[in-house]
């Protein structure tokens, strides 16, 4: 699937069902947990995403960034819904925004490396990963 | 000129039933049988349903193209894949669609137009047709498997051979290498039978303007794509047994494909796009109930383009760093050939102001044709001036012109063409209403698609990338390309769907629907498979026009062979000039031969890509053998029989020589053969002029001189007894010619031994150089056409062993003797050139 | 073939597309031997040798042109006015149209490719050989 | 100039807006040399002089359109030989000398300043830029090519692969990259600025991504780089672990198989490999895998574990077989060689 103007009505049309269904059957899928992140705009780490100043595209696949479909990390679908970071910390926007800016000092051996991306910045790229709800089946 | 409204007026009665002799001779075989029919009525309408077939595939591989680019970052192929697509999107365009349509449209056409009942060579023009669709299939294919070509539709060097070991090219060279044969097989048929088999009376000067076209067109096709078939064979050649041509680590270059290409590359244009003017020049008179003004300028519009645009092909070179002045010379050349397009701009334009425009979907797609190909012919005139090129080379610039001059030139007037020769082809008239929907889409679409491609080339998106980054600021320009596709798509289905729609369910059409001024309009509708019920007589260009009753009268049998009392198919042969009667030229009738002919000679070039070359070679004789047993099913006329064609004429069945038809596709075929080995010679010099000495640094091997000499003297002495060969034909000297076949055989035999020996003994090994690959490609070349030749004469002799009553001394004895004498010439070229010219240079 | 000359060889339609084809080539030709194997800095009455023989080939040309273009012209002036015999039953009124047409496409072609040689030799005069 | 002027009203009119953001500029349309600009200016000319004729072509066909039938006061040959052959011939002919003028303003073979020469060589599918003759001994990068405004700066392009073609059209038209010949074209910038230029001749599957940058800098600047180049770089600090680790694994990993770093030339694990870019300074780099993605210690550990993941084809293997420390540390390095 391209993500060309096909993919955008069939993401809106899912997107709509995905409404209605949560509607239905109440919080059932509801993201357990905070998902607003201080500072932070999601249009902006869209935007910070898109340059790719930091190379995450390089190596995460991101839904709704172009050239982003790396295969060195986890593919980041979804991030609203996930419970962890990094397989440790609990997925909330102050350790999103930890791991994102300084992924070395919590994990040493983690192959992700310090990009230089400010804390604002992560704020913003963090708000926007929280945009992300569709996992693809 | 009767005044058009009158012609209006006048309807002519429905045809009386044809003489049932005339039919049945006609008369398609049932059943599975129908696979034989050879008619250009069956053969036409197949032909041009394989090139539509083939515009729906590319089209398919175009939107995949536009859908994986509306956006940065297209998921929907891989960098691998989006390069088969693009290059196979352009191969079929070009190879399987635009050019084989064009011929398609002539072999079905032309006849009818010209007032033939069939082309001299019925069975080529199905050989031809067969060839074309399984190659093109066998071609398309790969991309099935995702093993399509993948290094563009020019395949260039290194990219093409050392860098792309896979099978794809080969799916590129064998198989359209083989479509070029077909191609080739097509012109030989169109040109005969544009210069042979006209309607009485329809002189030179009174030619329909589309014949004129299809006779540059087809003249062209044989001087360009012999070039490139070379080039195929240099490139297969190379990257088969690495012979290095194209290598510059070892002395060849790969800008000697580029010329060799180009050479074809530049013409091919024109070649799409005259036939297509020809179509416009034939419908626009129609839809303004006019005729043509300035039909001999449009004449020398088409012949001069014809020739201006074989000096274009180095435009497509600007950038490879040749000399600046050499450069110029081909930009002058590029701006000149815009001048016979203003021309017949202008023609048609001062047509159009003549008379009252009637605006039907034909004429819409007329108008569209103007006004998007005077946009792409003015960018092309930008892209010849050398410092605009040097930016918009290579970029989305260039494929926004390409697709205005070949969408806007030559789909247009075909869409038109199709909606007009609708009712001639199936006698049910098009759907006005959605042929208007399908045009406006199509339309707009196309402008949308590309117009902004304009400004995205010269905001530096270069072609061919699979990607882009997100932050160039092509983002938005791309999408409105890609909604503009799917709006073309939409279009394209509209139209396609009135087409079929109308084809079987239209309401059924009058006679002569349009009011059409032209010949073809005379026959009933649809379009019987015997042609004209009798070959008229005429007097100017739009015969209807002149003579309203004319389709009574040929309806009635009141002009030339109304029946077929021997129970042949026939069609007259008029003068080349004036086109007064001749002969009668006796057509074969149905027969499996060119089918079985076609399906050996694709697996002879599928197999190959597999590199299977025992298959592929008994595959190759087997065709060969279909293809001795349809020759030996020719000529079976006596030179002494006349027939009686009615108005009290006689003409002779048969005739050889410069008269007959088989002597002029002899000609043609030695011609077009010509610029194969003419680029083999360019290829030779080219390399000599970037080598720094001559022969090469450090190739020491010489070839013998004194050999050289002997073998010259035994080739030469062939040709003798092969130039009496016509001489004793006329006088009928049976046992002479069986002697001078033998002589010529004896001493090729032995000449062509010593030109194998002297390659031998040289010790020039093809695999080290440039040099010695062409050395010994210019012996093999004349060597093959030789071996050729032998097999014509041996052909010869033993149909005169086996069948002498019948067989007279003719086309068979006279062909080999000039194919022969060609190839004399080149080896005598070949061998001056490779042994005299090293210590010349 | 007959004289290609002839007021009625078709031939006579393509002359002068066939004298510019003749003349493209030669030009190109030198010029690429010209830079590729340096003789280009050769002078012929004090110009390079290049633009000297391009003038004068272009000079060559330009006069066949205008001479095939004046023998064309002597054939079209007697018949200008004899274009609707195309239309004509009359075999002789028709082979009247029929020179005629020949007489002015040969005409129009010389016409057209005096332009085409005066593109491509003008240049000669402008650019670097190189 | 007037033309410009125009065209720069039309840029930022937005007819064609919409420049490039970090990247630099890749539009013919806002030329920084004097060769583009020269080339932009006949373009809109062009463009003018095709509007006008197209609206033309356009009315007199409409006219006959819409108008029909009325004896439009012009005999139709008349109107043939004025409108198709005399019109385009002159127009034409004016042309012609008008391109062979452009041609030769934009040809700076004969400027009277001596050149800043430069050999671009194309590689499937990077670029390797070499300075041959400075005054302190050749100096050879990758994927950037800076030269100092205003002078003439005469670029050798040839391949070591298959045909490129070199275009950086803020600058100047293309000049292709082939086998076996030596092609030049010579540049000059105008003002300071990052351009950025990219491959035009279909190159094989990573054609898209074979990004050129051109960084024209002041000439004391230019001298500057220049000087920063032709040092080899220090060693690491040996109290930062991380990137003595990261030293160390690029020599074990056998990076220096394919790429070279000045300064480790010496032991088993010599980084002298001629195969890659040259990574002596490739911390200082705009971008890395010819424009893939920006510099940076991120995206250089996402190309070293995944190179045939974003870009396939291209002639690296994905190293993703180091473990993430190695990984991180040796990004860490490569990005400190500024």
């Amino acid at each position: 699937m391209g993500r060309g103007p096909l993919r955008i009505a069939a993401t809106a049309v899912l997107g709509l069902s995905g409404c209605v269904a949560l509607a239905a059957c109440g919080d059932g899928n509801a993201v357990q947990g905070n998902r607003e992140v201080a500072g932070g705009e999601a249009a902006r780490g869209k935007a910070i995403l898109t340059a790719n100043t930091h190379g995450c595209g390089g190596c995460h696949t991101i839904p709704g960034i172009p050239n982003a479909h790396g295969t060195v990390g986890p593919p980041l679908h979804g991030m609203a819904l996930r419970g962890y970071v990094a397989g440790r910390l609990p997925n909330d926007p102050g350790n999103l925004v930890r791991w994102i800016s300084g992924p070395q000092e919590i994990d040493p051996r983690s192959a992700m490396p310090d990009t230089g991306i400010t804390t604002a910045e992560a704020a913003h790229v963090a708000a926007y990963l929280y945009t992300l709800r569709d996992i693809p089946k | 000129m009767t005044s058009v409204e009158e012609a209006r007026a006048y309807e002519p009665p429905p045809p009386p039933p044809s003489p049932p002799k005339l039919a049945s001779v006609w008369a398609q075989p049932k059943g599975w049988r129908q696979l034989t029919e050879v008619n250009n009525t069956f053969i036409g309408v197949l032909y041009v349903g394989t090139g539509l077939m083939f515009l729906v595939l590319g089209g398919i591989l175009a939107l995949m193209i536009r859908w994986h680019l509306a956006q940065p970052g297209g998921t929907l192929l891989t960098a691998e894949q989006y390069n088969q697509v693009f290059t196979l999107h352009g191969t079929t365009m070009m190879f399987l669609f635009a050019v084989p349509i064009m011929e398609a449209s002539s072999v079905w056409l032309m006849p009818l137009q010209l007032g033939a009942r069939d082309l001299p060579f019925p069975r080529v023009s199905a050989y031809g047709f067969w060839c074309y669709l399984f190659g093109g299939l066998m071609a398309y294919s790969s991309i099935f498997f995702w093993v399509a070509p993948d290094s563009g539709w020019f395949l260039y060097p290194p990219l093409s051979t050392e860098y792309s070991p896979g099978i794809n090219n080969d799916f590129w060279l064998l198989g359209i290498g083989f479509i070029e044969i077909s191609a080739i097989a097509q012109v030989v048929e169109v040109v005969v039978g544009i210069m042979k088999t006209r309607a009485v009376g329809m002189s030179l000067d009174r030619l329909p303007i589309y014949s004129w076209y299809v006779l540059v067109t087809a003249l062209m096709i044989g001087f360009a794509f012999p070039p490139l078939i070379l080039g195929d064979i240099l490139m297969e050649i190379e990257r088969a047994v690495d012979w290095p041509f194209f290598d510059a680590a070892r002395g060849g270059d790969p800008i000697l494909w580029q010329h060799l290409f180009w050479f074809f590359g530049h013409p091919e244009v024109y070649i799409i796009f005259l036939p297509a003017a020809g179509l416009v020049s034939t419908i626009l008179p129609t839809f303004v109930q006019r005729p043509l003004v300035g039909y001999t300028w449009v004449v020398l519009a088409a012949v001069a383009t014809g020739f201006l645009s074989f000096g274009l092909w180095v435009h497509h070179m600007f950038t490879t760093g040749l000399p600046h002045l050499s450069l110029s010379f081909f930009s002058a050349a590029s701006m000149a050939v815009a001048i016979p397009s203003g021309i017949q701009v202008f023609c048609w334009i001062a047509t159009i102001w003549t008379g009252r425009p009637i605006l039907k979907v034909p004429f819409l797609y007329v108008l569209g044709f103007l006004f998007i190909f005077v946009a792409g012919g003015l960018t092309g005139v930008m892209v010849a001036a050398v410092p605009f090129d040097w930016q918009a080379h290579d970029s989305y610039f260039v494929v926004a012109h390409l697709h205005y001059v070949l969408i806007g030139g030559m789909v247009f007037p075909l869409f038109a063409a199709l909606v007009y020769y609708l009712p001639l082809a199936s006698g049910r008239m098009p759907n006005e209403t959605l042929g208007r929907w399908g045009f406006w889409l199509t339309f707009i679409g196309f402008n949308v698609t590309f117009f902004p491609m304009h400004i995205l080339g010269l905001k530096g998106m270069p072609r061919r990338v699979y990607d882009y980054p997100a932050e160039m600021g092509w983002n938005e320009l791309n999408l409105i390309a890609s909604l503009g596709a799917a709006m073309l798509a939409v279009g394209i289905v509209v139209f396609f769907t009135d087409l079929c729609w109308s084809w079987f369910r239209g309401p059924k059409a009058k006679r002569n629907p349009w009011n059409a001024g032209t010949l073809e309009w005379a026959t009933a509708l649809p379009s019987p498979d015997t042609g004209f019920r009798s070959i008229p007589e005429i007097t100017g260009h739009y015969p209807i026009w002149d003579d309203p009753t004319l389709p009574e009268k040929i309806d009635r049998g009141r002009f030339y062979m109304p029946d077929s009392p021997h129970g042949d198919r026939e069609t007259l042969r008029t003068g080349t000039v004036d086109a007064r009667p001749e002969q009668i030229l006796v057509l074969p009738k149905p027969t499996w031969l060119p089918l079985l002919a076609a399906v050996a000679t694709t697996v002879c070039f599928g197999v190959a890509i597999f590199k299977l070359y025992w298959t592929s070679l008994a595959a190759g004789l087997v065709g060969l053998a279909f293809i001795l047993i349809w020759m030996w099913r020719s000529e079976v006329r006596s030179p002494d029989e006349a027939r009686d064609i009615g108005l009290g004429v006689r003409v002779p069945t048969y005739s050889v020589g410069p008269r007959s038809h088989a002597w002029w596709a002899m000609v043609l075929l030695v011609v077009m053969d010509s610029t194969a080995y003419g680029g083999l010679v360019f290829a030779y010099l080219f390399i000599w002029t970037v080598s720094e000495s001559w022969p090469p640094a450090g190739i020491e091997a010489t070839l013998d001189g004194g050999l050289a000499l002997v073998t010259a003297a035994l080739i030469l002495a062939s040709s003798l007894p092969a130039a009496f060969l016509g001489n004793a034909d006329r006088h009928r000297r049976r046992h002479l010619i069986a002697l001078l076949l033998a002589a010529m055989l004896a001493l090729g035999i032995a000449g062509g031994w010593m030109s194998l020996a002297l390659l031998w003994d040289s010790g020039l090994d093809p695999k080290r150089h440039a040099y010695t690959a062409l050395v010994w490609m210019m012996v093999l070349f004349p060597l093959v056409h030789l071996g050729i030749g032998a097999v014509m004469a041996a052909f010869t002799l033993v149909k005169a062993w086996v069948d002498p009553p019948r067989y007279r001394w003719s086309h068979a004895a006279r062909n080999t003797g000039l194919w022969w004498q060609w190839s004399v010439a080149q080896m005598l070229f070949s061998l001056a050139v490779i042994v005299f010219y090293p210590d010349l240079a | 073939m007959a004289n290609p000359l002839a007021a009625d060889n078709p031939i006579s339609i393509v002359l002068a597309p066939i004298v510019w084809s003749v003349y493209f080539l030669f030009v190109y030709v030198l010029n690429s031997v010209a830079c590729t194997k340096g003789f280009v800095g050769l002078t012929l009455f004090g110009f390079g040798i290049v633009p000297a023989t391009v003038v004068i080939a272009t000079l060559v040309t330009l006069a066949i042109m205008v001479w095939l273009a004046g023998l064309a012209w002597s054939r079209f002036a007697p018949v200008r006015d004899t274009d609707d015999h195309v239309h004509s039953a009359d075999p002789e009124l028709a082979r009247l149209a029929r020179r005629r047409f020949m007489a002015l496409a040969g005409l129009l072609q010389a016409g057209l490719h005096i332009l085409a040689t005066l593109y491509v030799g003008l240049p000669a005069l402008l650019v670097p050989e190189c | 100039m007037r033309t410009r002027a125009l065209g720069a009203v039309l840029v930022k009119g937005g007819l064609v807006g919409g420049l490039a953001g970090c990247g630099g500029t890749q539009s013919a349309l806002d030329p920084r040399g004097p060769a583009a600009a020269t080339i932009a200016d006949f373009s809109w000319i062009l463009f003018a002089g095709a509007a006008v004729i197209f609206i033309g072509t356009m009315a007199l066909a409409a006219y006959g359109v819409l108008l029909p039938d009325r004896t439009k006061g012009v005999p139709p040959i008349r109107f043939i030989l004025w409108g198709g052959l005399v019109f385009p011939g002159v127009t034409l002919l004016v042309l012609t000398v008008a391109t062979a003028m452009v041609g030769n303003a934009v040809d700076f073979r004969t400027h009277p300043e001596e050149p800043l020469r430069v050999t671009v060589v194309g590689n499937m599918f990077w670029w390797e830029v070499v300075y041959p003759d400075l005054p302190g001994g050749p100096l050879v990068t990758a994927n950037e090519l800076r030269i100092p405004v205003g002078r003439p700066v005469e670029v050798t392009v040839t391949t070591r692969d298959v045909i490129h073609s070199f275009w950086v059209p803020a600058l100047h038209g293309k000049m292709d990259l082939i086998p076996g010949r030596m092609n030049r074209i010579t540049l000059i910038a105008s003002e300071p600025a990052i351009l950025r230029g990219q491959c035009a001749e279909f190159c094989g599957e990573q054609h898209a991504w074979m990004a050129l940058f051109v960084v024209a800098l002041d000439p004391a600047e230019f001298d500057g780089w220049i000087a920063r180049q032709q040092a080899v770089p220090e060693p690491p600090d040996p109290a930062d672990e991380q990137l003595v680790r990261g030293r160390t694994a690029f020599l074990e990993a056998g990076c220096g198989t394919c790429h070279v770093i000045r300064g480790l030339a010496e032991g088993p694990y010599a980084a002298v490999g001629q195969l890659g870019p040259d990574l002596t300074h490739v911390g200082s780099r705009l971008s890395i895998g010819a424009g893939v993605l920006p510099n940076g210690v991120g995206p250089l550990a996402a190309w070293i574990a995944g190179v045939q993941d974003i870009k396939s084809g291209a002639r690296m293997p994905s190293y993703s077989t180091l473990d993430g420390e190695t990984l991180t540390a040796l990004a860490r390095y490569l990005e400190s060689l500024k």
